[in-house]
């Protein structure tokens, strides 16, 4: 126990201290962080092995508030995940980033991010997962604007980090109910009391979530946030930090009231399915993914709402994987693509093609990875998948509301229609270069192979079909005892094995090297009719925001232009007048302008110089005037009195 | 035989000489004016203060007046040395170029 | 009867000059005129039954302070007859002042009831007046002597330094 | 040693200004480390205030709440049938001041090596700059009304003369708004403080002399020594204007303080003073001088009103979210980097009228840490500012890009002091915001509506201060004038020397706030719980 007391402070450490250390010395950056992140990986596995009862570490923050981290199962796992993950961008961004002249700034601010990462999974009160919730969205705002020379990717990042301040606000908002109306401010206490939070907190805390994990609202970030470099991406923008939503649901789900419930439920179908939608017709090789990754959360996240959090897990742990498998290997295309010819843009879709031959290792990552996201058997993807699909339908029938398990069934197979496009169009197809490239051996292949074996599904479970047969579920979830009914449902299996198959078929249909459509494809501009402009803009979330932020500015200069014209001028219209009347009266403005005490001293020289006209040099005239005012005294004293 | 004289006859005569006297100071340009001026001034006065003495067993009015004369002629001839001074220094003697005080 | 056509002849003889002054620019013809109006006044003294006054009056002011006058004028008049001509100014100003002056103050002396009672005067006024300058008038009769000391001697240093 | 160790706090300075009057004119350097020396040792002193303040203390009342207490006679004159006149030097200080006064002092210290290279006509920089230390710490440890309102006077002239004289180019209008500005300001102040002297009186004078001996000190008038029949004493409730005359005398003290503060309707003269006063003159301005209306709150308003405090919180509370939000739309508004910064200090300021109005623990720790949190992040702003003036003679947001190209360091400082201010926690700028929240949603005067307008701030805030942050360091190196680019080196010895300790404060109150609340938190509870109890006894009468 004790040696999990010393394991767990330098398990939360090590992230930041490799980045450091990588920061500091500009040469071997990355290859140092990598080791220290390695040694890191080695006391997570240890602390996962021999974990059984949370760790709670506290300590008075404020007054009424105090700061804690606690480590059970579920957390342990997904720290374990982060670990792994980052060591696998690590190794492979030493090559992708290899020329790049500030890699040591890179290797800090990622170092940065696993620490700020791995501290909200640990955290265990609110107050401190809202520090380290905020820390992860600004470390991503630091690494998406990486390259910040480039106006647009700093815009982006920027963006990115105002939609999830957004959510954040109402995450703080929920926090603060929740010290106000006095529930339990932790987690491990909230699962202990098992108080109800009212529906407002409850929203709060969704809101914030669905902003973090890009649900429907706030999803336009992510497809922003492929500004950043592909690494990045790979371990940000799909495995980890948008996960953290779906981790702060999971803890939260038993304090939650139904109709939340409900509400994350259809937000994550809602979200899942529009996603699907809007990666069909994108033609860079990021953004679809970036789509899929939308998709792939919603999924998550409805699994929370029907109840199936398990499968929820189970689907983010193997997301994980395949996800960073095909966000590295569309790196190593657009590393490749960019070696090729600068000139034009590395991501776009339509001039690759073919390189099936040139990256055989890139290929075959790629194309198991895709298969298991679309959900083909003997994959991880189905397993987890199928966990979904089923709590969704056995939701559907169990609250009447079909509207869940429709959509969830629709995604699945629009899924596998735009992964099978993907694959097609950028690895088959006649080859439109002929340098060819070896990868390098270690830093590139080395990630791929290992993720792409970690798609196949006999990593995960025995029995390639059941969705309960995943090792860790025992482990995680053994004291909650697996509700029996979660066993796949026959209609459910083959259901969702026909909907994957016929979406590959008709992606093959479509785009197999020799389709008409496939040709064409090179060529093609933006689709013109409704439904692929829709999709194609992502449902025009940006074009939304962009909106608000015009009405924002409208009423910002507006404040300013108030602030500076009437707030200003009234009070320099008490000393200076610079009200702008017509003309004419600004002549007469003019006059005073020169301010109130200069008006006073134009008065007093006028009475002076009237007053002088009496006292003429001449003496004569002073004595008419002393007699002049003696005869009104004389007058005043005998005829008035 | 007084009595066909109204009083009020003497008070209006050295009225009329004390106004002409003011008269003369205010509109002659000549220093000397105003000298004159100024005497006729105290000439009213006295020719009242006599007047009036008549009727006053201490004879105080004249008293007065003898006073007031040998005042006058003091004072003349202070005025007239100022304005010597006044002439050798400017050459002139009309008061209103007098303005050095003003400048 | 008499007296009272003396009056008004010797009031004539003062006013005549006065008005004379007045319409005149020329300044000797206004001393000298000046000098007419006190022996009209000294005149009027002497019905006033106030001789010594009237002896007086003849004395310093016609004698002394008219020829100090005439002198003070002589030494400032820079070209022949020139120095002799002055202008009225502000005429209207000054005569408006003195004419509003003299109004007032006539209706103010109408107004008032003189208490004319008329005294037998008993012994030699002259000897009178030297008594009284010795008893109730002693101060001022010293201050006076002193005054004229120190003008006079004043008088005489300022024409003396303007002298050289 | 400690019996009269805040005095020497106080006069300290005033006591090297003497000694600085005698050095010639030319002896910069030796100014300037005499200057540094003063103020020195008055941190090292208030260091030594702060741990020898007995934090333990739980006192009953007022009269012994204070610490350090010293009081001596100043003026006492027999005004015939008024009585006595007495004003005395109080000076003491509880968990509240004691912050404020180890705030000041840092500050002061870091102002005077921020005016390092400063070069015209020196001597008479650093006399104005330690009255006006003398005058801020004064104006924090007095405890007499009158001594109070000395130093709150007192305060203005140096500051007038420094923006004056070594302003920029407005500076003349600027400093003469500030001044009359405060001025109006303290009018209102001086009106109450002469109603309260008149209804007020010092029992423990009264059998020396058998008449009614007024006093203007503050523990009198909190504990509610009032005379039977005196303007502002509660019972006597004359009416004015409709209203209770208690009413209008808090509201005259708030209106005063808000000048100061400075709250929104009545805020413009700060984005002037600050835009034309040099980077040290504008780091104590943002850091002390707004935190006198925040103390005068604490102290004065709501120490002697509270009865009106807690029946006005609504209004308050409404200006404190309007200070807020309009604070941050007005910043965005701004193209010249240091009002955008002045702007959204009077959002932060904004922060503690809410804080107060919310009227419990949490509010009112919240506000009085926002206030120390401010000072440091908005001192190390407007250094910040200063770097890109001193380089460049100009502060246009618009007029620079990508000037993380050109200065690294400097743009990491920007970046940490940029996110410290719009409230990313594990910085302090986030727990100040969020007591203050706690407070405000927490509290049964306000309505929620209040507090959830009010965390949109902090969206706002975060908006802002990206976007300056996009324009003026992202994107390609560009200045608008081609020989500022050789001058756009990155930061000196120096500036470091200032920022670093200001990094490490604000990380270090971010990570463990308790450090300066813990010993606070006394104060501030007895302070809560007093003016409770005393605004029902009042509201009773």
């Amino acid at each position: 126990m004790t040696l999990l007391k010393i394991i767990w402070p330098l398990i939360f450490i090590i992230p930041l201290f490799s980045g450091i250390i990588g920061g500091l010395n500009h040469r071997q950056s990355l290859k140092l962080s990598s080791f220290g992140m390695a040694f890191g990986l080695f006391l997570a596995l240890i602390l996962v092995w021999m974990l059984d009862e949370p760790l709670i570490l506290e300590w008075k923050w404020l007054e009424s508030v105090n700061f804690g981290f606690s480590i059970d199962r579920l957390n342990a796992l997904l720290v374990l995940l982060v670990y792994l993950i980052t060591l696998l961008v690590q190794v492979f961004s030493i090559t992708y980033m290899e020329h790049d002249p500030d890699q040591d700034r890179y290797t800090a601010k990622l170092g940065f991010f696993a620490f700020s990462m791995i501290g909200l999974l640990m955290s265990n009160q609110l107050v401190t997962l809202f520090l380290f919730w905020e820390l992860v969205g600004m470390s991503s705002y630091l690494l998406i604007g990486f390259w910040y020379q480039e106006a647009g990717r700093s815009r982006a990042a920027r963006q990115a980090f105002m939609i999830n301040r957004v959510a954040d606000a109402f995450l703080l908002l929920g926090v603060i109910r929740v010290f106000n109306n006095g529930y339990a401010t932790s987690f491990t206490e909230t699962l202990a009391s098992g108080i109800q939070w009212d529906g407002f907190t409850g929203i709060c805390f969704i809101i914030g979530a669905f902003g973090k994990s890009a649900q429907f609202p706030f999803y336009g970030w992510l497809t922003k946030a492929m500004a950043g470099p592909t690494p990045v991406s790979a371990l940000i923008h799909a495995a980890t930090m948008v996960t953290a939503g779906v981790y702060l649901l999971v803890r939260i789900s038993p304090a939650l009231m139904d109709w939340n419930l409900q509400v994350i439920a259809i937000g994550g179908a809602v979200t899942a399915f529009m996603a699907a939608v809007a990666a069909l017709t994108q033609f860079d090789i990021k953004k679809v993914l970036a789509y899929s990754t939308i998709s792939q959360l919603g999924y998550m996240i409805l699994g929370i709402g029907v109840g199936a959090y398990q499968a929820s897990v189970f689907h983010l742990w193997t997301h994980a994987f395949f996800k960073a498998g095909l966000f590295l290997a569309a790196g190593s295309v657009i590393h490749y693509m960019h070696e090729l010819d600068a000139t034009k843009d590395p991501q776009d879709m339509r001039n690759m093609g073919g390189l099936q031959k040139i990256l055989p290792v890139t290929f075959y990552a790629f194309l198991i990875c895709g298969l298991a996201l679309s959900g083909l058997p003997f994959l991880s993807g189905f397993l987890s998948k199928e966990g979904i699909l089923t709590g969704s339908w056995l939701w559907g029938q169990s609250t009447g509301n079909y509207l869940v398990p429709i959509l969830a069934f629709c995604t699945a197979g629009l899924t596998a229609f735009y992964i099978g496009r993907q694959i097609l169009l950028v690895f088959f197809g006649e080859i439109s270069f002929a340098k060819k490239m070896v990868e390098p051996l270690v830093t590139i292949r080395v990630p791929l192979i290992f993720l792409a074996a970690s798609s196949l599904w006999f990593w995960n479970s025995i029995n390639p079909i059941d969705p309960l047969g995943w090792f860790w579920n025992g482990y995680l979830f053994a004291d909650l005892g697996a509700t029996s009914d979660q066993h796949s449902i026959l209609g459910v299996l083959i259901g969702s094995i026909v909907l994957t198959l016929s979406g590959l078929g008709v992606a093959y249909w479509l785009f197999r090297p020799e389709a008409e459509t496939a040709r064409g494809f090179k060529k093609s501009n933006e689709p013109v009719q409704l439904a692929g402009k829709i999709s194609f803009h992502g449902w025009y979330i940006e074009k939304f925001y962009d909106q608000i932020v015009r009405l924002f500015s409208k009423v910002v200069f507006g404040a300013g232009w108030f602030d500076k014209k009437v707030i200003d001028r009234f009070v320099d219209g008490v000393g200076v007048s610079g009200v702008v009347i017509a003309k004419v009266i600004g002549w007469f403005d003019q006059n005073v302008v020169d301010g109130l005490v200069n008006f006073m001293a134009s008065i007093s020289q006028l009475i002076g110089r009237f007053v002088t006209s009496f006292q003429s040099p001449k003496i004569q005239i002073q004595i008419g005037w002393l007699l002049l005012t003696l005869l009104v005294l004389l007058l005043w004293f005998q005829f008035l009195t | 035989m007084m009595e066909m004289i109204n009083p009020t006859y003497f008070v209006f005569l050295s009225l009329f000489i004390f106004c002409a006297g003011i008269a003369i100071v205010i509109i002659k340009r000549s220093a000397i004016f105003v000298l004159i001026g100024i005497e006729l001034m105290l000439n009213a006065a006295n020719l009242n203060l006599v007047y009036f003495s008549q009727f006053d067993p201490g004879m105080n009015g004249v008293m007065t007046s003898i006073f007031v004369v040998v005042l006058a002629a003091a004072e003349v001839s202070i005025a007239l040395a100022i304005l010597l001074n006044i002439f050798k220094h400017y050459k002139i003697t009309d008061p209103d170029e007098l303005t050095s005080l003003k400048n | 009867m008499i007296t009272s056509i003396l009056t008004y002849i010797f009031t004539a003889i003062t006013i005549a000059p006065i008005v004379y002054i007045l319409i005149t620019k020329n300044v000797i013809r206004a001393v000298f005129s000046l000098a007419f109006s006190f022996l009209g006044l000294s005149g009027l003294y002497v019905l006033l039954n106030a001789e010594f006054m009237a002896v007086v009056q003849l004395l310093i002011y016609a004698g002394g302070i008219i020829v100090l006058m005439v002198f003070g004028l002589m030494l400032t008049k820079t070209t022949l007859n020139k120095g002799f001509i002055t202008q009225h100014r502000s005429l209207f100003f000054g005569s408006l002042v003195s004419f509003l002056l003299f109004i007032s103050l006539a209706a103010l002396a109408a107004q008032s009831r003189f208490k004319v009672g008329f005294i037998e005067q008993t012994g030699d006024p002259v000897a009178q007046i030297g008594q009284l300058f010795l008893t109730d008038f002693i101060i001022a009769f010293e201050v006076v002597a002193f005054l004229l000391l120190v003008a006079l001697v004043g008088a005489s240093y300022l024409a003396k330094k303007s002298g050289e | 040693m400690t019996d009269s160790l805040l005095t020497l706090i106080i006069f300290f300075p005033l006591l090297v200004t003497a000694v600085v009057l005698f050095l010639p004119n030319g002896k910069d350097l030796l100014i300037k480390e005499i200057a540094l020396g003063a103020t020195g040792v008055q941190l090292v002193l208030s260091v030594i205030l702060f741990f020898s303040y007995d934090a333990s203390l739980q006192p009953e009342n007022w009269s012994n709440a204070f610490q350090f207490v010293e009081r001596a006679k100043w003026i006492s004159l027999y005004l015939g049938d008024y009585g006595w006149l007495q004003i005395d030097y109080f000076v003491g200080i509880d968990g509240i001041s004691l912050l404020m006064i180890c705030l000041s002092t840092f500050l002061l210290f870091v102002g005077v090596i921020a005016s390092w290279n400063l070069s015209k006509n020196v001597k008479g920089y650093f006399i104005l700059y330690l009255i006006l230390s003398t005058s801020v710490v004064g104006c924090f440890a007095a405890l007499d009304f009158f001594l109070f309102y000395v130093f709150f006077e007192f305060m203005l002239l140096p500051m007038f003369f420094l923006i004056g004289i070594w302003g920029g180019p407005r500076r003349g209008y600027a400093s003469i708004k500030f001044f009359i500005y405060t001025l109006v300001g303290s009018l209102f102040i001086l009106a109450v403080m002469i109603g309260l002297y008149l209804s007020v009186e010092d029992t423990s004078l009264a059998d020396q002399t058998q008449e009614v001996v007024h006093s203007f000190s503050l523990v009198n008038m909190m504990d509610g020594g009032y005379i039977t029949d005196g303007i502002l004493t509660p019972g006597n409730a004359t009416e004015f204007l409709g209203m209770n005359i208690r009413w209008i005398a808090f509201i005259l003290l708030m209106v005063g303080f808000a000048i100061k503060l400075p709250a929104v309707p009545v805020h413009t003269w700060l984005p002037d003073a600050h835009v034309e006063a040099p980077t040290a003159i504008s780091v104590l301005l943002a850091g002390l001088l707004l935190k006198i209306g925040g103390y005068g709150f604490f102290r004065i308003a709501y120490g002697i009103f509270p009865d009106a405090a807690v029946s006005l919180t609504y209004p308050i509370a409404i200006f404190g979210m309007i200070s807020i939000v309009y604070g941050g739309l007005t910043a965005m508004a701004q193209n010249d980097l240091k009002r955008m910064i002045a702007y959204s200090s009077v959002s932060h300021m904004g922060f503690i009228l809410l804080g107060l109005a919310s009227f419990n623990v949490q509010g009112a720790g919240g506000a009085l840490f926002q206030m120390v949190s401010h000072g440091f992040i908005s001192g190390a702003l407007f250094i910040l500012a200063g770097v890109i003036y001193d380089r460049t003679g100009d502060r246009g947001i618009a007029n620079f890009s990508g000037l993380a190209k050109a200065m690294p360091v400097f743009t990491g400082f920007v970046v940490v002091f940029f996110f410290a201010s719009l409230g990313l926690p594990g910085l302090s700028g986030f727990v100040g915001e969020f007591l203050v929240f706690l407070g405000a949603l927490g509290s049964d005067y306000l309505p929620k509506w209040i507090g959830i307008v009010s965390i949109s701030g902090i969206v706002i805030s975060a908006a802002y201060y990206l976007w300056a942050l996009q324009r003026m360091f992202f994107g390609q190196f560009w200045t608008r004038e081609k020989v500022w680019e050789q001058t756009m080196y990155d930061l000196t010895a120096r500036e470091l020397l200032l920022l670093i300790p200001l990094a490490i404060l604000v990380v270090l109150l971010g990570i463990a706030p308790n450090v300066i609340l813990g010993p606070v938190n006394n104060s501030i509870e007895f302070f809560v719980n007093q003016c409770f109890e005393q605004s029902q006894l009042y509201l009773a009468q």
